[in-house]
């Protein structure tokens, strides 16, 4: 049976523009020491509020150390109460939920590709395909430097390129821009990110390359029971949270 | 003897708590989580003839103490729903069918066929979904139209049929005494308060369907008015929900005049809401005096 | 200019955040914490012919996110709230004087007397109180009711007429266009939903009146869909409340339709929420992209 | 202009059954350093909940040490969740509010009595009369011995008298009957707690004594503009909160 975690806070600081770095004791984790890609729902109440989890992806699943690191950008409410977590705090958190992204024998040359926030579930699955011997460069996009985050950690994997908006760092424009200008060869690409993001690199690679994409939709149980986050795909209707939030490039139907 | 028994119409339960429509699917994925037999009863996800996609995303809007959905009654449809349920034979759970439909004929059709199937112990007939343009809420706001469709369904069920509520009325004891009229064996109460929220950087609904439902704890003083004001209305008994998330939540709504009840939107925020709910139930009726659950159901009505 | 400023019939407001009736009394315990004369406006307490003692102890709860109130009315007549209004004169703060009646010829004769007080610059109809046992909230869930009411009472007013619409009704819009039809100058909603606690110790409410009126941020996305729906159903202006504690709270109404808001229950935690909400509006209005407040009002509408 | 305040928690800590003392840095309270029988409106929510403020009476201020103590019982959701206050932590109180005991010239025999949650406000009292020269009895009634709280420090201005509901502490009874047993002499008194005592002390000594009570009611603006916390007197309804919470013996009528 499935269970739920408290979890002790080791470290909770800001490494960017609203954006924290928050390192949990996973030691009781046991069983359910997530796999890359998929995410935790997290309890910020006191006294009831906000009702809902939050969900944030998993960062880095320290095996050996045995802590659990989530990044996450300041939006509202839930983020705002985050930022006031302090070392000993327990977090009530739930998961790890979701299907992640599959890396069975991934040795290729791979690209992993995260824009703002979308950036944090790529780092655990860069050590598991750097770890099966796979040839990883990463393009990050964030919308200026001051936003930018994580980048010395993706550097231990291989080349990293930065794109930014307002052009304060690397290449001015989107990772697509990015990726051109670099001429980043690859046999496998796995990105997480808007969904313009998705759907541009969706729409540009399709057809010749494989490739995994994790989406995000607002989310209530996180477990598949409530069907507040679905998707369109080829197969119809699926749920983020459940069947996703990876899905395999050509599979998600964007809207307009 | 087990104090959290009740019966109602069709329902043996071992206790009165159940998980709500709509807020646990069939079951399958808090099945990962515990034992479905633990709960008194299940009341599965709305049903419709055909299959339907529901509405666009986002589906889901949070606001203080409570969350809006407008899901709009996807569903695979009566003969997909009718696998789901093959599924859960394998618990001792009476399930409780969630009947919705577009038209009356829908209604019929769907509570017809559903009400055979052997473990559905008995139907709850959703005339108060917020969520689809046609049907639904609009059943739950007419008195006149609510006592006709549950007379028709009463009429072709093999199940004790319950009227779901929608709070989204003046007079909620005029729809009570409409479908006790119509010959519902029981009611279930309340649905969703239809409300909105506005994303400030677009303008536009969070939800793409513009309005949602509102649930949970900021909607539970609205269900224990509505509860105690019907109880007084009408005969049948009733299945309380709206914000329930603790076991004193639970004795409140006995209080008020519900014989049962159903737990919705705690289940997202704690997995275990259901099981926690029942294991602390015995403990809290001893608390204020109770021996069994039987014994607070309408207590605030014999304290005048 | 002045970015907030906006104009109402009877109402030039040099910003669109007044206090609502019932959680301010007549101004003096909150002006003991700022200077009245930086709201907008100032709804005042609920005034009858009569001096009245309103209900019985308890007359509070707490609820998840809101709380439910049942003052009844308590005030001192008209005689009474006259002599307080005098002391409001000496700030530069429009009243709108909150009118309540248990019959048609209360409600007339308040409404002629006080629209003659000089600082008096609108009034606000409450037809929607659900605290009293005869007149109040009766006339806010019946159209025809509605609308006779508003146009005896425009008949004798000397200030524009703002009609207290009740959340508690099937259909909201019915409501809005009749008291429209019946010549109301305004609109401003919602009053409270109406709600129960009960005590777990004694079985009976917490209120000794029984049931209350919901306020606070839980009702919120209930104020914001009605808000919204009466926007698009008439074009008289409209004061929106429900719920708000912030000026993103503010601007949500302001989307949603209303081109003024009042504060209620936010006083109660926070006695500096008026000014610190007045304050903080400037900045959120230009994050969000409006040189004035009146541009947002709204702007859900022409999104679509 | 009137001010809220947030003050620096010294110190939380459970002092008898479900009871926990509270000391707070009243050191930027200025002016606003409270008389005694006033009380302050307590912000306990973190991220909005619960909605309300709780009142909580004085129940020393010392201004030497410039530090406030409350002293709250566990009851509900807003009383439990100030259990978890640990030092450090600010508090956003707002008051002094309310119209507390009047003591001007007050120095002959006084008797303070107080009733379970009702004792803490009688002993800054208890302090600033016994500065002026009063002779001071105390009696206190709990429900046990296990819910007796405060005994020493009262002790330090008079005799002190216990009742006891079970008998586990002192006289067996309530407080009128630990008044009769040691034949407490007094002029003034002085008392706080449950209606039920308070009506009783009124009914026995409003022919022959002065004497002022503290009466509670639930609150929500605290500072007399929502007309939620009325008390009938015989001036007609006055609202417990501004005109109260002390009201002298004789004024208030009780209902049944
Ligand atoms: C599978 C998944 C993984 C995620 N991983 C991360 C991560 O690693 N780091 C990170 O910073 N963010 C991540 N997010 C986004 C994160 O969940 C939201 O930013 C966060 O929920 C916002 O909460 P809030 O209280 O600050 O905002 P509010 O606007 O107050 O939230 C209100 C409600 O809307 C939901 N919501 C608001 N924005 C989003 C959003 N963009 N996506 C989903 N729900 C939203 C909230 O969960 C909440 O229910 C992830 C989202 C999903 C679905
Ligand atoms: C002027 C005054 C002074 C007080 N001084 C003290 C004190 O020094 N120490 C102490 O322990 N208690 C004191 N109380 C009582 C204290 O305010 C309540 O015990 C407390 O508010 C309960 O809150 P809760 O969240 O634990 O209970 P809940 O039941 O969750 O509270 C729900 C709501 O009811 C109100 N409420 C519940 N019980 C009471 C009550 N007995 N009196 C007033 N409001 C209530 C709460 O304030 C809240 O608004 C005082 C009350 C008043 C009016
Ligand atoms: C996500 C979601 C989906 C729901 N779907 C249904 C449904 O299909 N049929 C139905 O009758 N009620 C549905 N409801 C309403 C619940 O069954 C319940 O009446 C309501 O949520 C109040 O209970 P709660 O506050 O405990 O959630 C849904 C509620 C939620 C939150
Ligand atoms: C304690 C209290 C007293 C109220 N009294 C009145 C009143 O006298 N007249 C009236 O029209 N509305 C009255 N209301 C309703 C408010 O004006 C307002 O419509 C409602 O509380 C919603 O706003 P809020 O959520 O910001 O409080 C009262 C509300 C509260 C909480
Ligand atoms: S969040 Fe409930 S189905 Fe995905
Ligand atoms: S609490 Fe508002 S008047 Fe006393």
């Amino acid at each position: 049976m499935k269970k739920i975690h408290e979890l002790k806070v080791l470290e909770n600081k800001s490494i960017a523009e609203d954006t924290f770095k928050l390192t949990l004791d996973g030691s009781s984790l046991g069983e359910d020491f997530p796999a890359p890609g998929t995410f935790f729902q997290l309890k910020i109440d006191k006294g009831g509020a906000p009702l809902l989890r939050r969900p944030i992806s998993v960062f880095d699943a320290d095996e050996v150390k045995q802590t659990l690191t989530l990044i996450y950008k300041v939006l509202g409410w839930g983020t705002k109460l985050m930022t006031g977590l302090v070392p000993g705090d327990l977090l009530n958190v739930h998961g790890p939920l979701g299907t992640g992204f599959p890396i069975q024998g991934e040795a290729g040359k791979v690209l992993l590709v995260g824009g703002g926030i979308g950036v944090p579930p790529l780092y655990e699955l860069g050590k598991r395909l750097q770890a099966q011997g796979a040839e990883i460069v990463t393009v990050l996009g964030f919308r200026g430097a001051g936003q930018a985050f994580a980048l010395e950690e993706f550097s231990t994997l291989g080349p990293v390129y930065v794109a930014t908006e307002d052009g304060t760092l690397g290449t001015q424009g989107f990772v697509t821009d990015a990726i051109r200008e670099h001429e980043v060869a690859f046999d496998t690409l796995y990105a997480c990110g808007p969904q313009v993001m998705l759907k541009a690199l969706d729409q540009a690679y399709q057809e010749t390359k494989n490739g995994y994409l994790s989406f995000e939709e607002r989310m209530a149980c996180g477990i598949g029971a409530c069907y507040g986050c679905m998707t369109e795909t080829k197969e119809g209707l699926k749920r983020v949270c459940k069947d996703g939030p990876v899905f395999a490039m050509g599979e998600v139907q964007y809207g307009d | 003897m087990n104090p959290l028994k009740m019966t109602l119409p069709g329902l043996d339960l071992k206790n009165p708590v159940m998980p709500a429509s709509g807020c646990f699917g069939f079951g399958q994925e808090y099945g990962e989580y515990y034992d479905l037999s633990r709960l008194g009863a299940l009341m599965v996800k709305a049903v419709t003839w055909e299959p339907r996609r529901g509405n666009a995303m986002p589906r889901l809007a949070e606001t203080p103490a409570g969350m809006l959905n407008a899901i709009g009654l996807q569903n695979p449809g009566i003969a997909g729903v009718e696998k789901e349920l093959v599924w859960l034979e394998q618990f001792d759970l009476p399930i409780i069918a969630n009947v919705a439909g577009y038209s009356v004929e829908e209604y019929v059709a769907v509570a017809r066929r559903i009400s055979q199937v052997p473990n559905v112990h008995a139907l709850e007939i959703n005339i108060s979904c917020p969520n689809v343009k046609e049907g639904g809420i609009a059943f739950g706001q007419d008195p006149q139209v609510a006592k006709e469709l549950t007379m028709k369904i009463k009429a072709v069920s093999e199940k004790p049929v319950y009227m779901k509520l929608s709070p989204n009325v003046t007079d909620i004891r005029l729809m009570a005494r409409a479908v006790e009229e119509g010959g519902a064996d029981g009611i279930t109460m309340i649905n969703t308060l239809v409300g909105m929220r506005l994303d400030l950087r677009t303008g536009m609904p969070i939800l793409a369907n513009g309005t949602g439902g509102l649930s949970g704890p900021a909607v539970k003083p609205v269900a224990i008015r509505m509860i105690h004001e019907v109880y007084r209305t009408v005969k049948i008994p009733i299945i309380g929900m709206g914000g329930i998330s603790s076991a004193e939540d639970v004795l409140e709504f006995l209080y008020a005049g519900a014989s049962a009840v159903a737990v919705g939107t705690a289940n997202f925020s704690d997995p275990y809401a259901c099981p926690r709910i029942i294991e602390e139930l015995p403990e809290v009726l001893k608390k204020y005096g109770f021996a069994t659950a039987a014994e607070a159901v309408g207590y605030s009505h014999r304290r005048k």
